[in-house]
């Protein structure tokens, strides 16, 4: 059954392109039920800082071959203090996306066991993704500071 | 002497079995009586024309001795045959003794109790001058084997060794039995044998019998359950020195009793009987066969199994051809596989012993912690795989010379082909053992192991310089059989088609090492540690948990080539035999069907068909 | 006296031969990656980069090692392919190929190839065994054709020294005019295309997929002596090849012409591996690698089954 | 020969027979396959590509480094053999190029390793490349390409440097500063 | 050398069986021990019968005033004394178990007196009527023995081997009715003597008759569909008396039989046959089976054909080779029976126990030096020399199986936990076990009477 028909309120962006905002705790739920209805491609898990709302919106994207749609399930959760759940056991491959989304904005995945330290090794400072991050200042404080190594 | 020194072997193994608390003493003991047989040796080194200073020899032994057992009479008496072999059971029995002294823990006394009752078997096996007692030390030896497997207490090491080992001993028996048909004795010396079928069955039966000792396919099937099931010093004693019991009966039977006329009477082929040819190619295949397993093994001791399996298979092709050559060929590479695969044995034991692991896959870099017994067990390997820098190469030199010299076409590629297989199981204990990750942090073995292994090592040194010593001791047995020994100087062995001087491959190959020391050295180097290693950049301590030692499925590609075919197949077969046995066994068991009414008809089923029968006759 | 004069006479003999063996061997260095490169249609390294490139890595100022094992691999591939080279008969020279035979020489071969496999592994390095694995694999791998025809051969002269069958080949009565061993000679140059490990049998030392393989650890003065044995192992392999099938190079004796004989001998021997090797680099130059299962399938099925061929036309030979 | 000479023929034949080992992190990889192949055939300058650092002389740095991958370069680094070289490709090498603002790419590759030779250009053409290695063989020759003694000699300098990109950690740069500046 | 009236060896042992309630009543645990000094002295007197038939041959005497061939005779030649002395020595070293067990029934000590007695008085007998009327005896108190366990099994076992035993005795009857009606005597001279007299209808139909009432005690197949269950349900004590006592005396009436009694030339081959045939089924049957304790009993029946077969290849080798196997086979499987414990697990990792059963399961096989080893041999040289290529590979294809149902039943008995059995019964089955050794390393103890024994039972005596 296409997503359409699933979700008769789902916003069609234009042709096998579909949008449905939803609830955090209505994902788990909506993806399980694409998942059992064709959309069997976890295609990726993608985050975007709304600083001015204090939001973060979690955006998971699905594919199905059969019917070449592609869905987005759009869910916003709180900037501070944030977290979702993991849906690890629907699709394996989530677990890496939420891993490098923890590192990098500092969610919080429930029932993620693995998110450690990803990417970066060692990273003492906010995460560098969110949009408060001041990377120019950082290099300028950091690499620029770094001595060149003197000759006698 | 002879029997005394029987009585003092059976009475040192009720002292060992009482000593059971005391392994130390125990071990003493047994190590003390295990010299009766080498100063047995000693004393008779005159019949190999060797003149040893008096102390070597404190003790007289007589060379013959009949004693009259009531159902029949024990005849011993030594040949030169029996000194060779008794030369190589004698050396290695009491390094293997002395080696166990550190490595028994649980239950010594039995263990040491066990081992000497195969050396007393194996003793009187060497001796016998007659078919009863041959019979009788072979099956003292072979149950006492038994009774070591037991020690173990594997299912298959002990249903498979026992069932090939009653098989052995009723072929034996079979064969003896048809021999006593048609001579109407026992006795070896009295035996003259025609040439007819029932001679022809006889001998192959026998020759089949001990073949199961020798572990050649397919009737080695019990040989890795058995090896990688028992304790090492034990193991190292019966792949080195019991297993070539088998071809020493071998020699016996095929030259010594029915001689190389009567086996030619058969049928040749290229001057070669067909009875030997056969065994030769049953060798080849075995050596072949043999290898092929052994590279696919993972314990340690299956791998050392199987290539024993394969390296006795070399006997027995040079016991098959023949020829002079030939013979002096199995001879020596009987005498090498005694002192190398002991050493493995043992080393596998040593480095068991200190790390407690028997899977190749879970060592690793022991060679820089027991740097000496890694030595003892390179150079064993060196042996094993005929590297010409120890003696091992002599032995294989002389039986491909002879394979070729008889034109053996087939024989010899086989032959050739298993001897690079043997490269491959010999890297596979090497790097899986000995190179790679340090992975345990042990000290060397004790020094009473490494005492045991380097001593092993010793002949392997000394055959290398002088293989004509071999040939010198292989002339009188050839010359029993009425052959010619092969020409021969201490370092040189010639064939009719080609030479090989030791001296001048060990001279030619320390100048080559000492220029390439020289060059070698010219420019000085830093050591450092394993982790120090190239591994596309990720430095390994980020890995604890990533294993850096390859040597799990070290040969898998060659596993999937040769997996299919031969693992497990002469195990199938046997298998196949076995169930049969079963579904047999089922079948009578039905007839008891438990209900006392059948009974009852079979009873006048009985008596009906008795009656019957009368009537119709 | 005389005699130590004589044995002095030998010895500088030998060592003149082993050194013109390195020297030659460095040159198919250079040769090699010439041939290739103009076959690539570039213009390639000069002749001479083989002794560049092994000074250089004796001239490097440190080395590293991972202890007494690791360094036995250089100790042990130097001196045992030097000892290959010197039981071989050489362009005319008997060496000391009058005191062993094939047998001899095919496992003094694997000396170099087993200390090398020891350093290799003492160094640790997952990627050295898997090399060495395959290394093992394909010996494994090419021997069986080359001991079917080296057996036929050895069964058809009679004689299993190497010397002999080089002088009984002598006058032009080369092996590979028989037709049976022309046929001999393609399965062998097929085997030593593997012993080269030239593609597309160069699955051991792999160095996009294992990192070189068995020579992952080692640089400098290591990596040297290896480049020696690597070198000298062309001459002694190609020359195994020249005396097996193509009379060692000798077309003129001795007794006959003196010293012009001893240098036309050497000039054909130098032409005659020159073009054995030559043959072997236009393979490995069109060719890609074999995975080590296609390798032991290639040998073991279609080698191995023309081998087989000879050895039934010698045993029919035989027989009869 | 005195010493000095036979540095000098030393020095003469090393620098025909450049094996190199290329670190492919960034776009310089790409530009790697002309100069090896028949178009410019880097090959007859004696220059061959090596697999291993063991074995090589001289480490290729093709482009941008993060802190993650400059960890294996400095392991890869000190696990070449003495003499050994270094060459910088593109401009990221030199001052961190388009990502100069980067939080996680280094922007000068010369404190943490010493760097021979850089080509610039984002990326460096082949000729380019050829070039660089003419000129460090020239320099090989003039004993003018001692990136590695360097390294020997300022080792704690560049050790600091790295532990300090490592760190990730501003006040211990801070730190560092006032000890200078003392 | 004192001379030992032989009939004391049957009579003393009924007698005190008799005293023994008496003896219950004054206490009970003295009869235990008043049994067993019974038995030695039983044991004893054996002894000194052996000694004096070594010594002097063949020992008659005749009972209650009446001469030959009516009255009854006693006859023991050298195999009778040879068994007489095993069954009463063994018996003794078996019940030194029922030391170790708490419970003490004067009726198991009566009956264990009878069994003995009994089967003694079948090996020495020179009687027909007088050995059923033994063997009447023994059957009966065998089904006691058997069911002495109280449970389920062993009244199982009981009553099959009642049913099947009174088949047999029904047989022997008849045989010993048709003999008797043609010569009107019993005595086995007479018979041997006269029995050419007799049709040769009638002659082989006794000999059917008595085989098959015999083969019953003597475990031979068809015969023997009680042994297992019997085995099984009896005690271990009992199954090994069995194995020593009854079952000897069965195969000793069947040499008489063969030998002395009937020697017809197809009463050989029918014994050949049934041995070939028992061994067969015996060993087969033996290696599917699960439970320990039947699986010794269809080995027993293997040992029973095998012996058979040397018993019917008439001939002195063989003979000799038969006694050696009948001495193994009674020490070696008394020795086993008594060691065995359900599904043997645990047994075996006793050294005490363990080595001794290795011992006694290495003489069934027929290693050497033990008695199983010179009776096959003597057996294989036997038929060797007749060149009886057939029965020798059946021998051997079923020694094979044998060894392979006795690895798995050593394996079993080394797993599992340590065991202990009472020190009673680890003291008779070193006992057992030595005397095995003493055997085997000193044949010529056994040889010598052995060839007497061959020699009298060839030349028609006892």
């Amino acid at each position: 059954m296409m997503a359409k028909e699933l979700f008769p309120d789902a916003q069609e962006i234009r042709k096998g392109r579909i949008r449905i905002e939803v609830e955090p705790e209505k994902v788990g739920e909506i993806v399980k039920k694409l998942k059992d209805n064709g959309y069997d491609h976890f295609v990726m898990l993608s985050c975007i800082d709304w600083i001015n709302d204090g939001q973060f919106e979690l955006v998971y994207h699905m594919w199905s071959y059969e019917y070449r749609e592609h869905v987005m399930i759009s869910t916003r959760i709180p900037r501070d203090g944030g977290s979702m759940v993991t849906l690890r056991d629907l699709f394996p491959q989530i677990e890496t996306y939420e891993r490098e989304i923890h590192e990098m904005f500092g969610v919080d995945f429930i029932g993620n066991p693995r998110l450690g330290e990803f990417i970066l090794e060692g990273w003492p400072h906010m995460p560098p993704m969110r949009k408060d991050f001041d990377t120019e200042k950082f290099v300028k404080d950091f690499y620029y500071k770094i001595p060149e190594v003197k000759e006698e | 002497m002879i029997l005394e020194a029987f009585g003092v072997m059976l009475l040192a193994v009720i002292v060992v079995l009482a000593l059971d608390r005391y392994p130390r003493i125990a071990a003493a003991v047994a190590i003390i009586a295990s010299l009766l047989p080498l100063f047995a040796l000693t004393s008779w080194a005159g019949i190999m024309g060797i003149s040893l200073p008096s102390f070597l020899a404190p003790l007289e032994f007589e060379s013959s001795l009949v004693y009259n057992l009531g159902p029949g009479t024990l005849n011993l008496a030594i040949t030169p045959l029996g000194w060779f072999f008794l030369l190589l059971l004698a050396t290695s029995f009491p390094l293997a003794l002395l080696f166990a002294s550190s490595f028994v823990r649980n239950r010594a006394g039995g263990f040491y109790a066990g081992m000497l009752l195969t050396m007393l078997g194996s003793f009187g096996v060497l001796l016998a001058r007659d078919a009863l007692t041959f019979f009788l030390f072979w099956e003292i030896m072979s149950w006492s084997i038994l009774a070591m497997v037991l020690r173990g207490g594997d299912r298959r090491a002990i249903v498979s060794y026992l069932s090939f080992g009653s098989l052995s001993a009723m072929l034996l028996l079979f064969g003896f039995m048809m021999l006593y048909f048609k001579t109407g004795t026992f006795l070896f010396g009295d035996m003259h044998l025609d040439t007819s079928l029932t001679t022809l069955v006889a001998l192959s039966m026998i020759v089949a019998g001990l073949a199961v000792k020798g572990a050649l396919m397919p009737l080695h099937v019990w040989a890795p359950h058995v090896y990688s099931r028992s304790e090492e010093p034990f193991v190292a004693f019966l792949s080195g020195g019991l297993s070539k019991l088998g071809y020493f009966g071998m020699l016996l039977f095929m030259y010594g009793i029915a001689g190389l006329s009567l086996l030619s009477s058969w049928g040749t082929f290229r001057d070669v009987s067909y009875f030997g040819y056969a065994l030769a190619v049953i060798g080849a295949f075995t050596a072949f066969a043999g290898t092929v397993l052994a590279v696919m093994q993972d314990d340690l001791r299956k791998l050392l199994a199987y290539s024993s399996v394969g390296q006795l298979g070399y006997i027995a092709i040079g016991i098959g051809i023949g020829t002079p050559l030939a013979l002096t060929g199995a001879l020596f590479q009987a005498l090498n596989h005694t002192f190398f695969k002991a050493v493995l044995f043992l080393a596998a034991g040593a480095v068991y012993y200190r790390t407690g692991k028997w899977k190749i896959s879970e060592l690793g870099g022991l060679g820089y912690r027991m740097p000496f017994t890694f030595l003892a067990a390179l150079f064993a390997i060196f042996a094993l795989a005929a590297i010409p820098i120890t003696s091992g190469f002599a032995a294989k030199w002389l039986l491909y010379e002879a394979a070729i010299e008889k034109k053996f076409l087939f024989v010899t590629p086989i032959m050739l082909i298993a001897g690079v297989g043997a490269f491959l199981y010999a890297y596979k204990i090497l790097y899986g053992v000995f190179l790679g990750e340090p992975r345990y942090d042990v000290k060397e073995a004790p020094i009473s192991q490494l005492v045991a292994m380097w001593l092993l090592v010793l002949p392997l040194v000394i055959f290398l310089i002088f293989p004509g010593w071999v040939a010198d001791l292989a002339a009188p047995i050839l010359s029993e059989y009425g052959m010619q020994p092969i020409p021969h100087t201490p370092y040189v062995i010639t064939t009719n088609l080609a030479a090989y001087n030791t001296l001048a491959v060990i001279f030619a190959l320390m100048g080559a090492l000492l220029v390439s020391l020289i060059l070698y050295k010219w420019k000085p180097q830093e050591v450092v540690p394993h982790e120090d290693n190239y591994l596309a950049g990720e430095p390994p301590e980020l890995y604890e948990y990533i294993s850096m030692h390859a040597a799990s499925n070290y040969y898998e590609p060659f596993e999937d080539v040769f997996g299919p075919v031969f693992r497990r197949g002469a195990e199938r077969a046997w298998e196949i035999i076995l169930a049969a046995a079963e579904f047999l066994g089922n079948g009578a068991r039905r007839l008891y069907t438990g209900l006392t009414q059948d009974y009852s008809i079979y009873i006048l089923l009985f008596f009906l068909i008795l009656v019957g029968w009368w009537l119709l006759w | 006296m005389v005699d130590l004069i004589a044995l002095g006479e030998q010895i500088l003999l030998l060592a003149g031969m082993v050194t013109l063996g390195f020297a030659i061997g460095m040159f198919f260095n250079g040769f090699a990656r010439k041939v290739t490169a103009r076959i690539h249609n570039r213009i390639g390294p000069p002749i001479y980069q083989g002794y560049i490139d092994v000074f250089k890595l004796f001239a490097k100022k440190t080395n590293i090692s991972h202890g007494w094992i690791f360094d036995l691999a250089a100790l042990f591939s130097v001196a045992g392919i030097t000892l290959a080279f010197l039981f071989l008969p050489v362009a005319g020279f008997t060496l000391l190929s009058t005191e062993g035979d094939i047998f001899l020489i095919l496992y003094l071969l694997a000396i170099p190839a087993l200390g090398f496999a020891l350093g290799a592994g003492a160094s640790g390095n997952p990627n050295a065994a898997v090399g060495i694995m395959r290394a093992l694999i394909l010996m494994l791998a090419y021997e069986l054709p080359l001991v079917m025809v080296v057996v036929a051969m050895m069964i058809h002269y009679n004689t299993t020294s190497l010397a002999t069958l080089v002088q009984m080949q002598s006058g032009m009565h080369w092996a590979i005019f028989v037709p049976v061993f022309f046929i001999g000679a393609i399965i062998v140059d097929m085997a030593l295309q593997g012993m080269l490990m030239e593609k597309p049998f160069d699955i051991a030392i792999a160095p996009h997929e294992i990192a070189s393989g068995p020579m992952v650890e080692f640089g400098g003065k290591h990596l040297g002596a290896l480049m020696l044995y690597k070198m000298m192992a062309i001459v002694v392999e190609t020359t195994l090849f020249v005396d097996l099938f193509l009379g060692g190079g000798v077309v003129l004796s001795v007794s006959q012409y003196g010293w012009i004989a001893y240098v036309v001998n050497f000039l054909v021997w130098f032409a005659l591996i020159t073009l054995v090797f030559f043959l072997a680099l236009l393979i490995n130059a069109v060719f890609p690698r074999f995975r080590i299962e296609q390798a032991l399938k290639f040998y073991w099925k279609y080698d191995a089954l023309a081998a087989l061929l000879i050895l039934i036309w010698v045993f029919a030979g035989v027989s009869i | 020969m005195r010493n000095d000479d036979w540095k000098k023929v030393s020095r003469l034949v090393s620098k025909k027979s450049l094996w190199m080992v290329h670190f492919c992190t960034g776009c310089g990889a790409m530009e790697m396959p002309p100069v090896m192949t028949s178009r410019y055939d880097m090959e007859r300058f004696g220059i061959a590509p090596m697999a291993t650092p063991r074995q090589a002389d001289v480490l290729l740095i093709t482009g941008y480094l993060s802190i993650k991958t400059l960890k294996r370069v400095v392991q890869v680094y000190e696990q070449m053999r003495d003499p050994k070289y270094v060459i910088g490709f593109g401009s990221c090498t030199i001052n961190g190029g388009m990502y100069w603002d980067s939080y996680n790419t280094i922007k000068d590759l010369s404190k943490y390793i010493p760097v021979d030779l850089y080509i610039a250009g984002c990326m460096p053409r082949p000729e380019a490349i050829m070039d660089a290695f003419l000129k460090l063989m020239e320099m090989i020759e003039k004993g003018e390409a001692i990136g590695w003694k360097k390294y020997h000699k300022y080792y704690d300098q560049y050790k600091r440097n790295q532990r300090m990109a490592f760190s990730y950690r501003l006040d211990e740069v801070q730190d560092i500063k006032e000890d200078d500046a003392k | 050398m004192v001379s030992v009236p032989p009939v004391l060896l049957i009579a003393l042992p009924l007698l005190f069986a008799f005293f023994a309630p008496l003896v219950n009543m004054w206490s009970r645990k003295a009869v235990k021990v008043y049994t067993l000094l019974v038995l030695i002295l039983n044991a004893t007197l054996s002894y000194l019968l052996f000694a004096n038939v070594m010594q002097n041959g063949v020992v008659y005497e005749q009972l209650s005033g009446f001469y030959p061939p009516i009255g009854i005779l006693l006859a023991v030649g050298p195999i009778g004394a040879i068994l007489a002395l095993l069954i009463n020595t063994l018996s003794t070293i078996v019940y030194l178990t029922y030391f170790g067990e708490a419970e003490n029934s004067v009726k198991f000590s009566m009956l264990y007196m009878l069994v003995t007695a009994s089967s003694t008085g079948i090996v020495i007998t020179g009687d027909l009527f007088n050995m059923f009327v033994f063997f009447e005896i023994t059957a009966v108190g065998s089904y006691g023995l058997v069911a002495s366990m109280r449970t389920k099994e062993s009244f199982e076992g009981a009553f099959k081997y009642i049913v099947l035993g009174s088949i047999g005795s029904a047989f022997i009857l008849l045989g010993i009715a048709t003999i008797y009606g043609y010569l009107k005597t019993l005595n086995f001279y007479d018979i041997a003597l006269r029995i050419d007299t007799m049709p040769p209808t009638a002659r082989l139909m006794s000999f059917i008759f008595l085989i098959i009432g015999i083969g019953v005690e003597a475990e031979i197949f068809p015969l023997n569909g009680w042994v297992p269950d019997a085995y099984q349900g009896a005690s271990n004590r009992v199954a090994s008396f069995f194995s020593l006592g009854p079952s000897k005396a069965g195969i000793y009436a069947i040499a008489r039989l063969i030998f002395t009694l009937l020697p017809i030339l197809s009463g050989w081959q029918l014994a050949l046959l049934l041995g070939v045939f028992t061994l067969i089924i015996g060993e087969l049957a033996a290696l599917m089976q699960e439970d320990p304790k039947r699986m010794l009993a269809y080995s027993s029946i293997g040992q029973m054909g095998l012996i058979l077969i040397a018993l019917s290849l008439h001939s002195e080798t063989a003979l000799i080779a038969a006694i050696f196997l009948m001495v193994g086979h009674a020490l070696a499987k008394s020795l086993l029976f008594l060691g065995v414990r359900d599904y043997a697990r645990g047994t075996l990792r006793n050294p005490l126990i363990a080595a001794p059963m290795f011992i006694g399961i290495l003489s069934i096989i027929g290693m050497p030096p033990f008695p199983g080893f010179w009776g096959k041999w003597y057996l294989m040289k036997d038929l060797a020399s007749q060149g009886a290529w057939l029965i020798m590979l059946v021998i051997i294809l079923t020694a094979i199986v044998e060894s392979v149902y006795y690895a798995r039943f050593l394996h079993r008995g080394t797993g599992g936990e340590k065991r202990k059995l009472s020190r009673s019964e680890t003291a008779a089955i070193i006992i057992l076990a030595s005397l095995l050794i003493l055997v085997g390393i000193f044949p010529n103890y056994l040889y010598d009477p052995a060839v007497r024994a061959a020699a009298s039972l060839l030349g028609g005596g006892p």
